[in-house]
């Protein structure tokens, strides 16, 4: 039809499977826009993701490019052995809170330190998804979880790891920035953000971390919505967006 | 002599867990030998859940019900998964509410219950899976519904106290629905 | 007491608070995550400790640290997550640590899947680590046996100053069956932990926990005396159940759950008028040997039934020295095998011609 | 009159009702009568001629389940 | 080409190299440091990969991301090294990945020795991961063979999608021997990689590599279409050498470095008039099972001789299916034994009472 | 005798065992005043270190406490497991550089993260020196180690990780700074960092961690005095000295 | 007259030299006439008179070779 | 027919493990097998450091040597290690500068050669292992100084370069100690 234009449909970036994230749940919108942004950037032929333990764990399916699924907390590892052999591929891993931040937080930080050219998609979703809602070390205080029945206590249990602050400090980065999709605007900045990152890796600028604010309706106990309110009521404010380490800004100007 | 394996299977949120629970916890209550095996992992996520659930006066030996003496169904994947397995003249008991138009054995005993209607009439859905229980009881005598409800007196407390008397009810209601 | 009805992970959960273990380190992981759920909410009820650690390797190097200050220590894991602490586990025995680990077996290699298996029989018989050790390994096949044989694991790890593993898998993680958690179990004779290194050290010399020996004479002497540990379990702390031995012709080798699975087929086999025994190995380390040698002589075939792709079959062979013909049936990734497939099994051995 | 409109492939949709609360003109909905293959009660435009086709449902949605498309004006 | 003498550890790199080796990703650890030293300098004199990893867990982790990019990967590591690579490995027999592991084993368990030492022959053999899987496992007597065989593992590993290990000794990695690199090595047969998630997607498909089957039917498939594979390599890739067999009345079974001490024995053994054979294993897995049947008659014997508590013997035993007695001579924690206490050991068996 | 006052001798804090590292290698020194500060504390009795893999892999023999070895990186965890059975005892693991910022940094962040009341001592000599020099997180650009034999190269290497600066963006951490001992008075100002990081685990205030810039003459190549410059002119520009994070700052006022 | 005095554990002596360098008085040297047990050249003080007793030398010993004493001057 | 079985042995730094491998680069030269097997470690660290070299024209088998025919001996832990092992009749060979006042077997050729002094004499304390290798090639007569020399020009290029000449007169003063 001549006179229509469409302007949403879903990316070519992702196949044809059945997405089997539970309803609501924001991965599914992280996914879209990582897809997007790898057409947008004409990679996707190029380009091998690597899926890593969590509720992404299937998204192999779902990425319309070269897939490796990596062991629980070692896609930055992966993604490494594959960026040295395969230097002109745009690699990205794809990593929950409990795959980076917990078991995978010494594979995250050294790709960041030897500057793998490589993007990280970080979900943090304050939670252990894929097992049943355990502890993650993002989970808030007072936050309920499977293994905090109680409510995350700081005295045995910690204060929240800010990962993008803790990365940013690392001089093998390039560039780090958090970014949240709980609203039509700020899945177009996170979009943003990703763009700008992917661009970096095209340009063999180093290493890249982007990390969402997510949620997980179903092992928070809410409805999708809800879910999405409480990330902004209480994630944002301990894990405030913006740009924690931009490397490439003198050079730009 | 009791021996009673029985599969209940439908989608997550259904409260197919629950019931094959409450059959394993009044067995134990009765001090019979029991055994209660869900389904597990992400692939229940969204999909199909199902529990198996034997009740013996010996011992329980395999924990995998290779041919049920019953099958409680509450969803339409479910019957396709499950029928196929039931022994000859087994129940099977089909919450009709949301499997419809569908080919069944003719060498079973069939109960249609409309659970997901009754319970709508008893003011909540939830407790479709208590109306399929009561049928199920009804038809089985494995146990009367006051053993079950003794256990879920026991189970439910605090603000989930309230909910005993709708359960009640439903048990009650899928008796009726297969008299 | 009368008994309960608790699902697998939360009964053996139980059953280590009764043992009086003091710690637990551990990582979530499908099929065993209401064990540690059901720990974070209980151990802090009783003042005992839970630590959800970073990962498997920091949560065996935590029970590392535990069980060197002397502290009765559990942690619980499945397959891969077995696979990442077998540094930590090589260590343990190398300073002579005891503790509690909890293998609740999924499908592998790798990421596999999540559904029953006992396909880490040799990385929990023959170790994963490095070195001449072993595990003593315990194999229950209800959840009764798992309650019993975990509250007496930590007494035999102290005995021993040696990791006991309990290999179950998901099917006895996820299951629920009445237990009674009180049943007596056998007490070990233990001496009292002069060893430890607590940082309590009011009337003794001070302690050191290590595996390093870097003079090759001393490293050679540690081994030795670790194998004369390993040589005592394997002399006397072998155990298993013969069942419906008497004339029977044929013998399945099953353990944990599909055993179970066996004392179903042979039900259905006795009706079939074939007189079939099981051989329940409950130690996988030490390896029951002497079970064979207590087989009767009407014994003629032994079918080793196995969640795996037949890891066992080296024990069984090993163990029955040649005597019998070991046959095999295996179902693997996750699948359960039916009573019924065993039973054809049988029918195919005890019916047809004799192979390995 | 509609400046475009949506198109749900409701085989896709999960009924989470994530994308309603995002629709500037309030037309979107769960249609309770009804459940797709997957057992989900799936979106549904309640009245489609107000739809602006501002994208803010289809961008949220996790499962790519809505198209927008735009009506264009005739050049003259 | 004339030969160089070159250390183990370093002619075992540069074998790689010459095998096309692309990568290689590993972490220091004695007793085999100087192989990643060597690679660290000549992997980009010929413009290859050379990444010091973060530990061994990372390292074993970039080899399955190389390996699965298409690349031909190593790593090396000693024994506690090889105890964390272990999930990683299983992921890759899960995922079907080739790649060469060189483990130059050190006393243990724990943290052990740093000595020469064969204590990981279970770990090597019957996997410290999880799941159904198994390693082709190829032990080198001499600098000569270990280049030869690693310049071949990597062909094979790529025949069989599978990791290959090459098990020798703090001895092999630490000794200087002169070589020929440019041997002639058996080329397998190999087909083109359309399986690779390279990146490079012109012509094909999209391609993943998975270990992942949440659907048990598809595991079950999985894990038989491995076991296909590791029962090819039991039928038609054993390898074993005899030495010395003819007439002989004894046989020692021994691999790697402690094969090399053999021969000097039965040289001594043959001077006091004893006729001693050796069985060298070369593959441990597909153990050489039919070495076993190739014995002469004349052999009454077996003498397993190893740097461990005798963690071969069964292997032995099930090969030789009770039909020699086994006898053991062992030493650990990095004790290499001497040529004369095995003749003394032969000396025992032959001249007294034969024991198990 | 009456008219003489002894001003310096070695620490009770030391057993009498030979210590084998190399000669004019500053671990020794560390242990000294790490020995120094636990008996001037009067804690000694209730001490348990943790020797790590590395040169300093020994010090069980060395501390006159109890001591307990750690495998490769995972002291933090090995400490935990002991500080929460055992709660009244002062607990330091010992580790060096490619202990703690390489194989080890997970088990280093996370102990942090939860807060654990322990102490790190880490010794930054930008070498791996038992295994015989080869490259560390810490090596500096242009570095020649064995497995960077023309020196370590920030393309293919990556630029060396600061690991107090890192550390101290852990909210669970409570104090941390980086110090020296390459003259008595930066041995007396280390001591100091020392005594008050194990004062706050004494108080129960939280996780410690004091970086050293250590020497490894051996590997360096270079002679002790030599070693000890080389230090002070490469690392220290590189390495700031100075506390990073003190969360007692408020509340001591 | 000394303010002090060293004492100085040949044995335990690595001939390291690095206490040599912070003897504000310069009276330490490695004795090149001489090797302890381990084969070590020790450190000597070669002129003990001048010992400020400022603790320097021990301080910086990663050996803890080195013994310092101050004399104290007897109250009158 | 050549068949050399010898340990040197010594401090670590006084480059025992460089006059084991010239030996074993100079029968890799003239295509004969041989072995060269170190001590390694951090137990070398300070300590004692010493490697066996095996010379054969058939090939070497065991790389461990329990019964040297040589050792060089440049310290006295090395000697009081490795003298026992030494064959009867086999060759003694020590560095008189630092191993003195010691109690030597009655079965062995011994050879007194004060390398460290000679070396010393030479200009250049770190020779002191060329000149016990010089004493070992003139009594063992395993090979000719020349080969070796050949060999160390191989090795030694570049700066290194100019250390031949002191190297050959060390090879030269060890042979004379012992003539
Ligand atoms: C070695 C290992 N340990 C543990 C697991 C179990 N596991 C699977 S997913 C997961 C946590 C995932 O959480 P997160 O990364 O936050 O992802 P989410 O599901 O929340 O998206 C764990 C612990 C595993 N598969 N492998
Ligand atoms: C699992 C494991 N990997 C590797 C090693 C080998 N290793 C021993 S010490 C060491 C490095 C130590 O360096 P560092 O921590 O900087 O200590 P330093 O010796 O410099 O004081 C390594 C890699 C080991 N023992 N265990
Ligand atoms: S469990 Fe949570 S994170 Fe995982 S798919 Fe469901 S909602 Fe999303
Ligand atoms: S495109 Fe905009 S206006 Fe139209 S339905 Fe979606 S959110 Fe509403
Ligand atoms: S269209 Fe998408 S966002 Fe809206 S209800 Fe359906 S699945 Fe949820
Ligand atoms: S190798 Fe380096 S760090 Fe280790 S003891 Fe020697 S000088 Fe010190
Ligand atoms: S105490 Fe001071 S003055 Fe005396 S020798 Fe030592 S450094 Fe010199
Ligand atoms: S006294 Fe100490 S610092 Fe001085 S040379 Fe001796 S070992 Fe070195
Ligand atoms: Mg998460
Ligand atoms: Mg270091």
């Amino acid at each position: 039809m001549n006179n229509v234009k469409t302007v949403y449909k879903k990316s070519e970036g992702l196949t044809d499977k059945y997405m089997t994230y539970c309803p609501g749940c924001t991965h599914g919108v992280i996914h879209k826009i990582v897809a997007e942004v790898l057409v947008e950037l004409d990679v996707l032929d190029r380009t091998i993701g690597i899926s890593s333990v969590g509720c992404s764990v299937l998204n192999y399916d779902f990425f319309n490019c070269d897939m490796q699924q990596a062991a629980h907390g070692r896609a930055p590892a992966v993604a490494t052995g594959i960026k040295r052999v395969r230097p002109n591929s745009i690699i990205f891993t794809y990593q929950g809170d409990g795959d980076l931040a917990s078991i995978g937080i010494a594979e995250a930080i050294h790709a960041a330190h030897r500057g793998e050219n490589i993007t990280i998609v970080f979900v943090n979703n304050a939670i252990y998804g894929m097992t049943g809602g355990q502890m993650a070390p993002t989970t808030l205080i007072g936050q309920k979880t499977t293994t905090s029945p109680n409510g995350r206590d700081a005295k045995t249990q910690g204060l929240p790891l800010r990962i993008a602050e803790m990365m940013a400090t690392i001089p093998g980065a390039t560039y780090i920035e958090r970014v949240s999709v709980h609203n039509p605007q700020h899945v177009r900045k996170a979009k943003k953000a990703l763009m700008k990152a992917f661009t970096i890796q095209k340009e063999n600028k180093g290493f890249t971390l982007i990390e969402f604010i997510s949620t997980c309706p179903v092992n928070w106990g809410m409805t999708p919505k809800d879910a999405v309110d409480w990330a902004v009521d209480n994630m944002i404010p301990y894990y405030p967006l913006g740009v924690f380490k931009d490397a490439t800004v003198g050079e730009e100007k | 002599m009791i021996s009673e394996k029985v599969i209940i299977a439908g989608f997550g949120g259904q409260g197919v867990m629950l019931m094959g629970q409450l059959l394993s916890y009044t067995a134990t209550a009765k001090e019979l030998n029991t055994l209660w095996f869900p389904s597990y992992g992400p692939e229940t996520r969204g999909g199909t859940a199902n529990c198996s659930v034997t009740i013996s006066e010996t011992d329980v030996n395999s924990p995998v019900i290779s041919t049920p003496d019953s099958i409680i169904i509450m969803n339409k994947p479910s019957l396709d998964k499950f029928q196929p397995k039931l022994r000859k003249d087994g129940h099977l008991f089909l919450n009709t509410s949301l499997v419809k138009d569908v080919k069944l054995r003719n060498d079973l005993n069939i109960y249609k219950i409309p659970a997901n209607d009754i319970a709508m009439e008893l003011g909540n859905l939830k407790v479709a899976n208590m109306v399929m229980l009561g049928a199920y009881l009804e038809v089985t005598k494995v146990f009367d519904p006051e053993s079950v409800l003794e256990v879920l007196k026991k189970k439910f407390t605090g603000s989930k106290a309230t909910l005993i008397e709708i359960n009640k009810k439903a048990l009650e209601a899928g008796k009726q629905a297969v008299l | 007491m009368s008994k309960v009805l608790m699902k697998g992970n939360e009964a053996m959960a139980l059953a280590a608070i009764k043992a009086g273990c003091e710690a637990f380190y551990g990582y979530p992981i499908t099929p065993q995550n209401e064990l540690p759920e059901y720990l974070s909410k209980h151990m802090a009820l009783h003042g005992r400790v839970f630590v959800q650690a970073e990962s498997e390797v920091a949560a065996i190097n935590m029970v590392y640290g535990a069980a060197g200050a002397g502290a009765r220590v559990l942690t619980s894991s499945s397959s891969p997550g077995i696979a990442l602490k077998q540094e930590g586990i090589s260590y343990m025995a190398g300073a002579e640590l005891p503790a509690v680990i909890i293998n609740v077996m999924r499908g592998g290699p790798g990421l596999g899947g999540i559904q029953p298996s006992q396909a880490d029989y040799k990385q929990i018989t023959r170790g994963g680590g490095n070195g001449d050790y072993y595990l003593y390994a315990l194999a229950p096949e209800t959840l009764q046996e798992a309650v019993d044989l975990i509250k007496e694991a930590f007494d035999i790890a102290d005995y021993y100053r040696n990791p006991v593993m309990i290999a179950v898998d998901g099917l006895i993680g996820q299951m629920m069956e009445p237990v009674d958690l009180d049943r007596e179990v056998p007490k070990w004779d233990l001496t009292p932990k002069t060893w430890v290194a607590d940082g309590n050290r009011k009337n003794r010399e001070r302690n050191v926990i290590n595996s390093l020996y870097l003079d090759p004479n001393d490293l050679e002497n540690h081994n030795l005396h670790l194998k004369e540990k390993f040589d005592d379990m394997r002399k006397n702390h072998q155990r298993y159940e013969l069942v419906n031995m008497k004339n029977a012709e044929i013998a399945i080798v099953a353990y944990g759950s599909v055993s179970r699975i066996a004392r179903t087929a042979i039900e259905i086999l006795a009706e079939q008028g074939i007189k079939c025994g099981i051989l329940r190995p409950i130690t996988l380390f030490p390896y029951p040997k002497k079970a064979f040698h207590a087989l009767p002589k009407t014994v003629k075939d032994l079918l080793v039934v196995e969640m795996s792709t037949g890891q066992m079959l080296e024990d069984v062979k090993l163990s029955n020295e040649c005597h019998l013909p070991v046959h095999f049936f295996g179902r693997v990734g996750g699948i359960i095998p039916e009573a019924q497939e065993i039973v054809d099994k049988v029918l195919e051995i005890v019916g047809g011609e004799k192979h390995e | 009159m509609a400046k475009g409109r949506i198109i749900i492939d409701i085989e896709r949709c999960k009924g989470c009702a994530l994308c309603n609360s995002y629709c500037p003109v309030n037309i979107l909905d769960l249609d309770i009568t009804t459940t797709n293959l997957k057992g989900y009660t799936p979106l549904i435009s309640t009245d489609p001629d107000k739809c602006i086709a501002c994208g803010f449902c289809a961008i949220m949605c996790p499962d790519s389940v809505i198209t927008v498309e735009r009506f264009i004006k005739e050049a003259k």
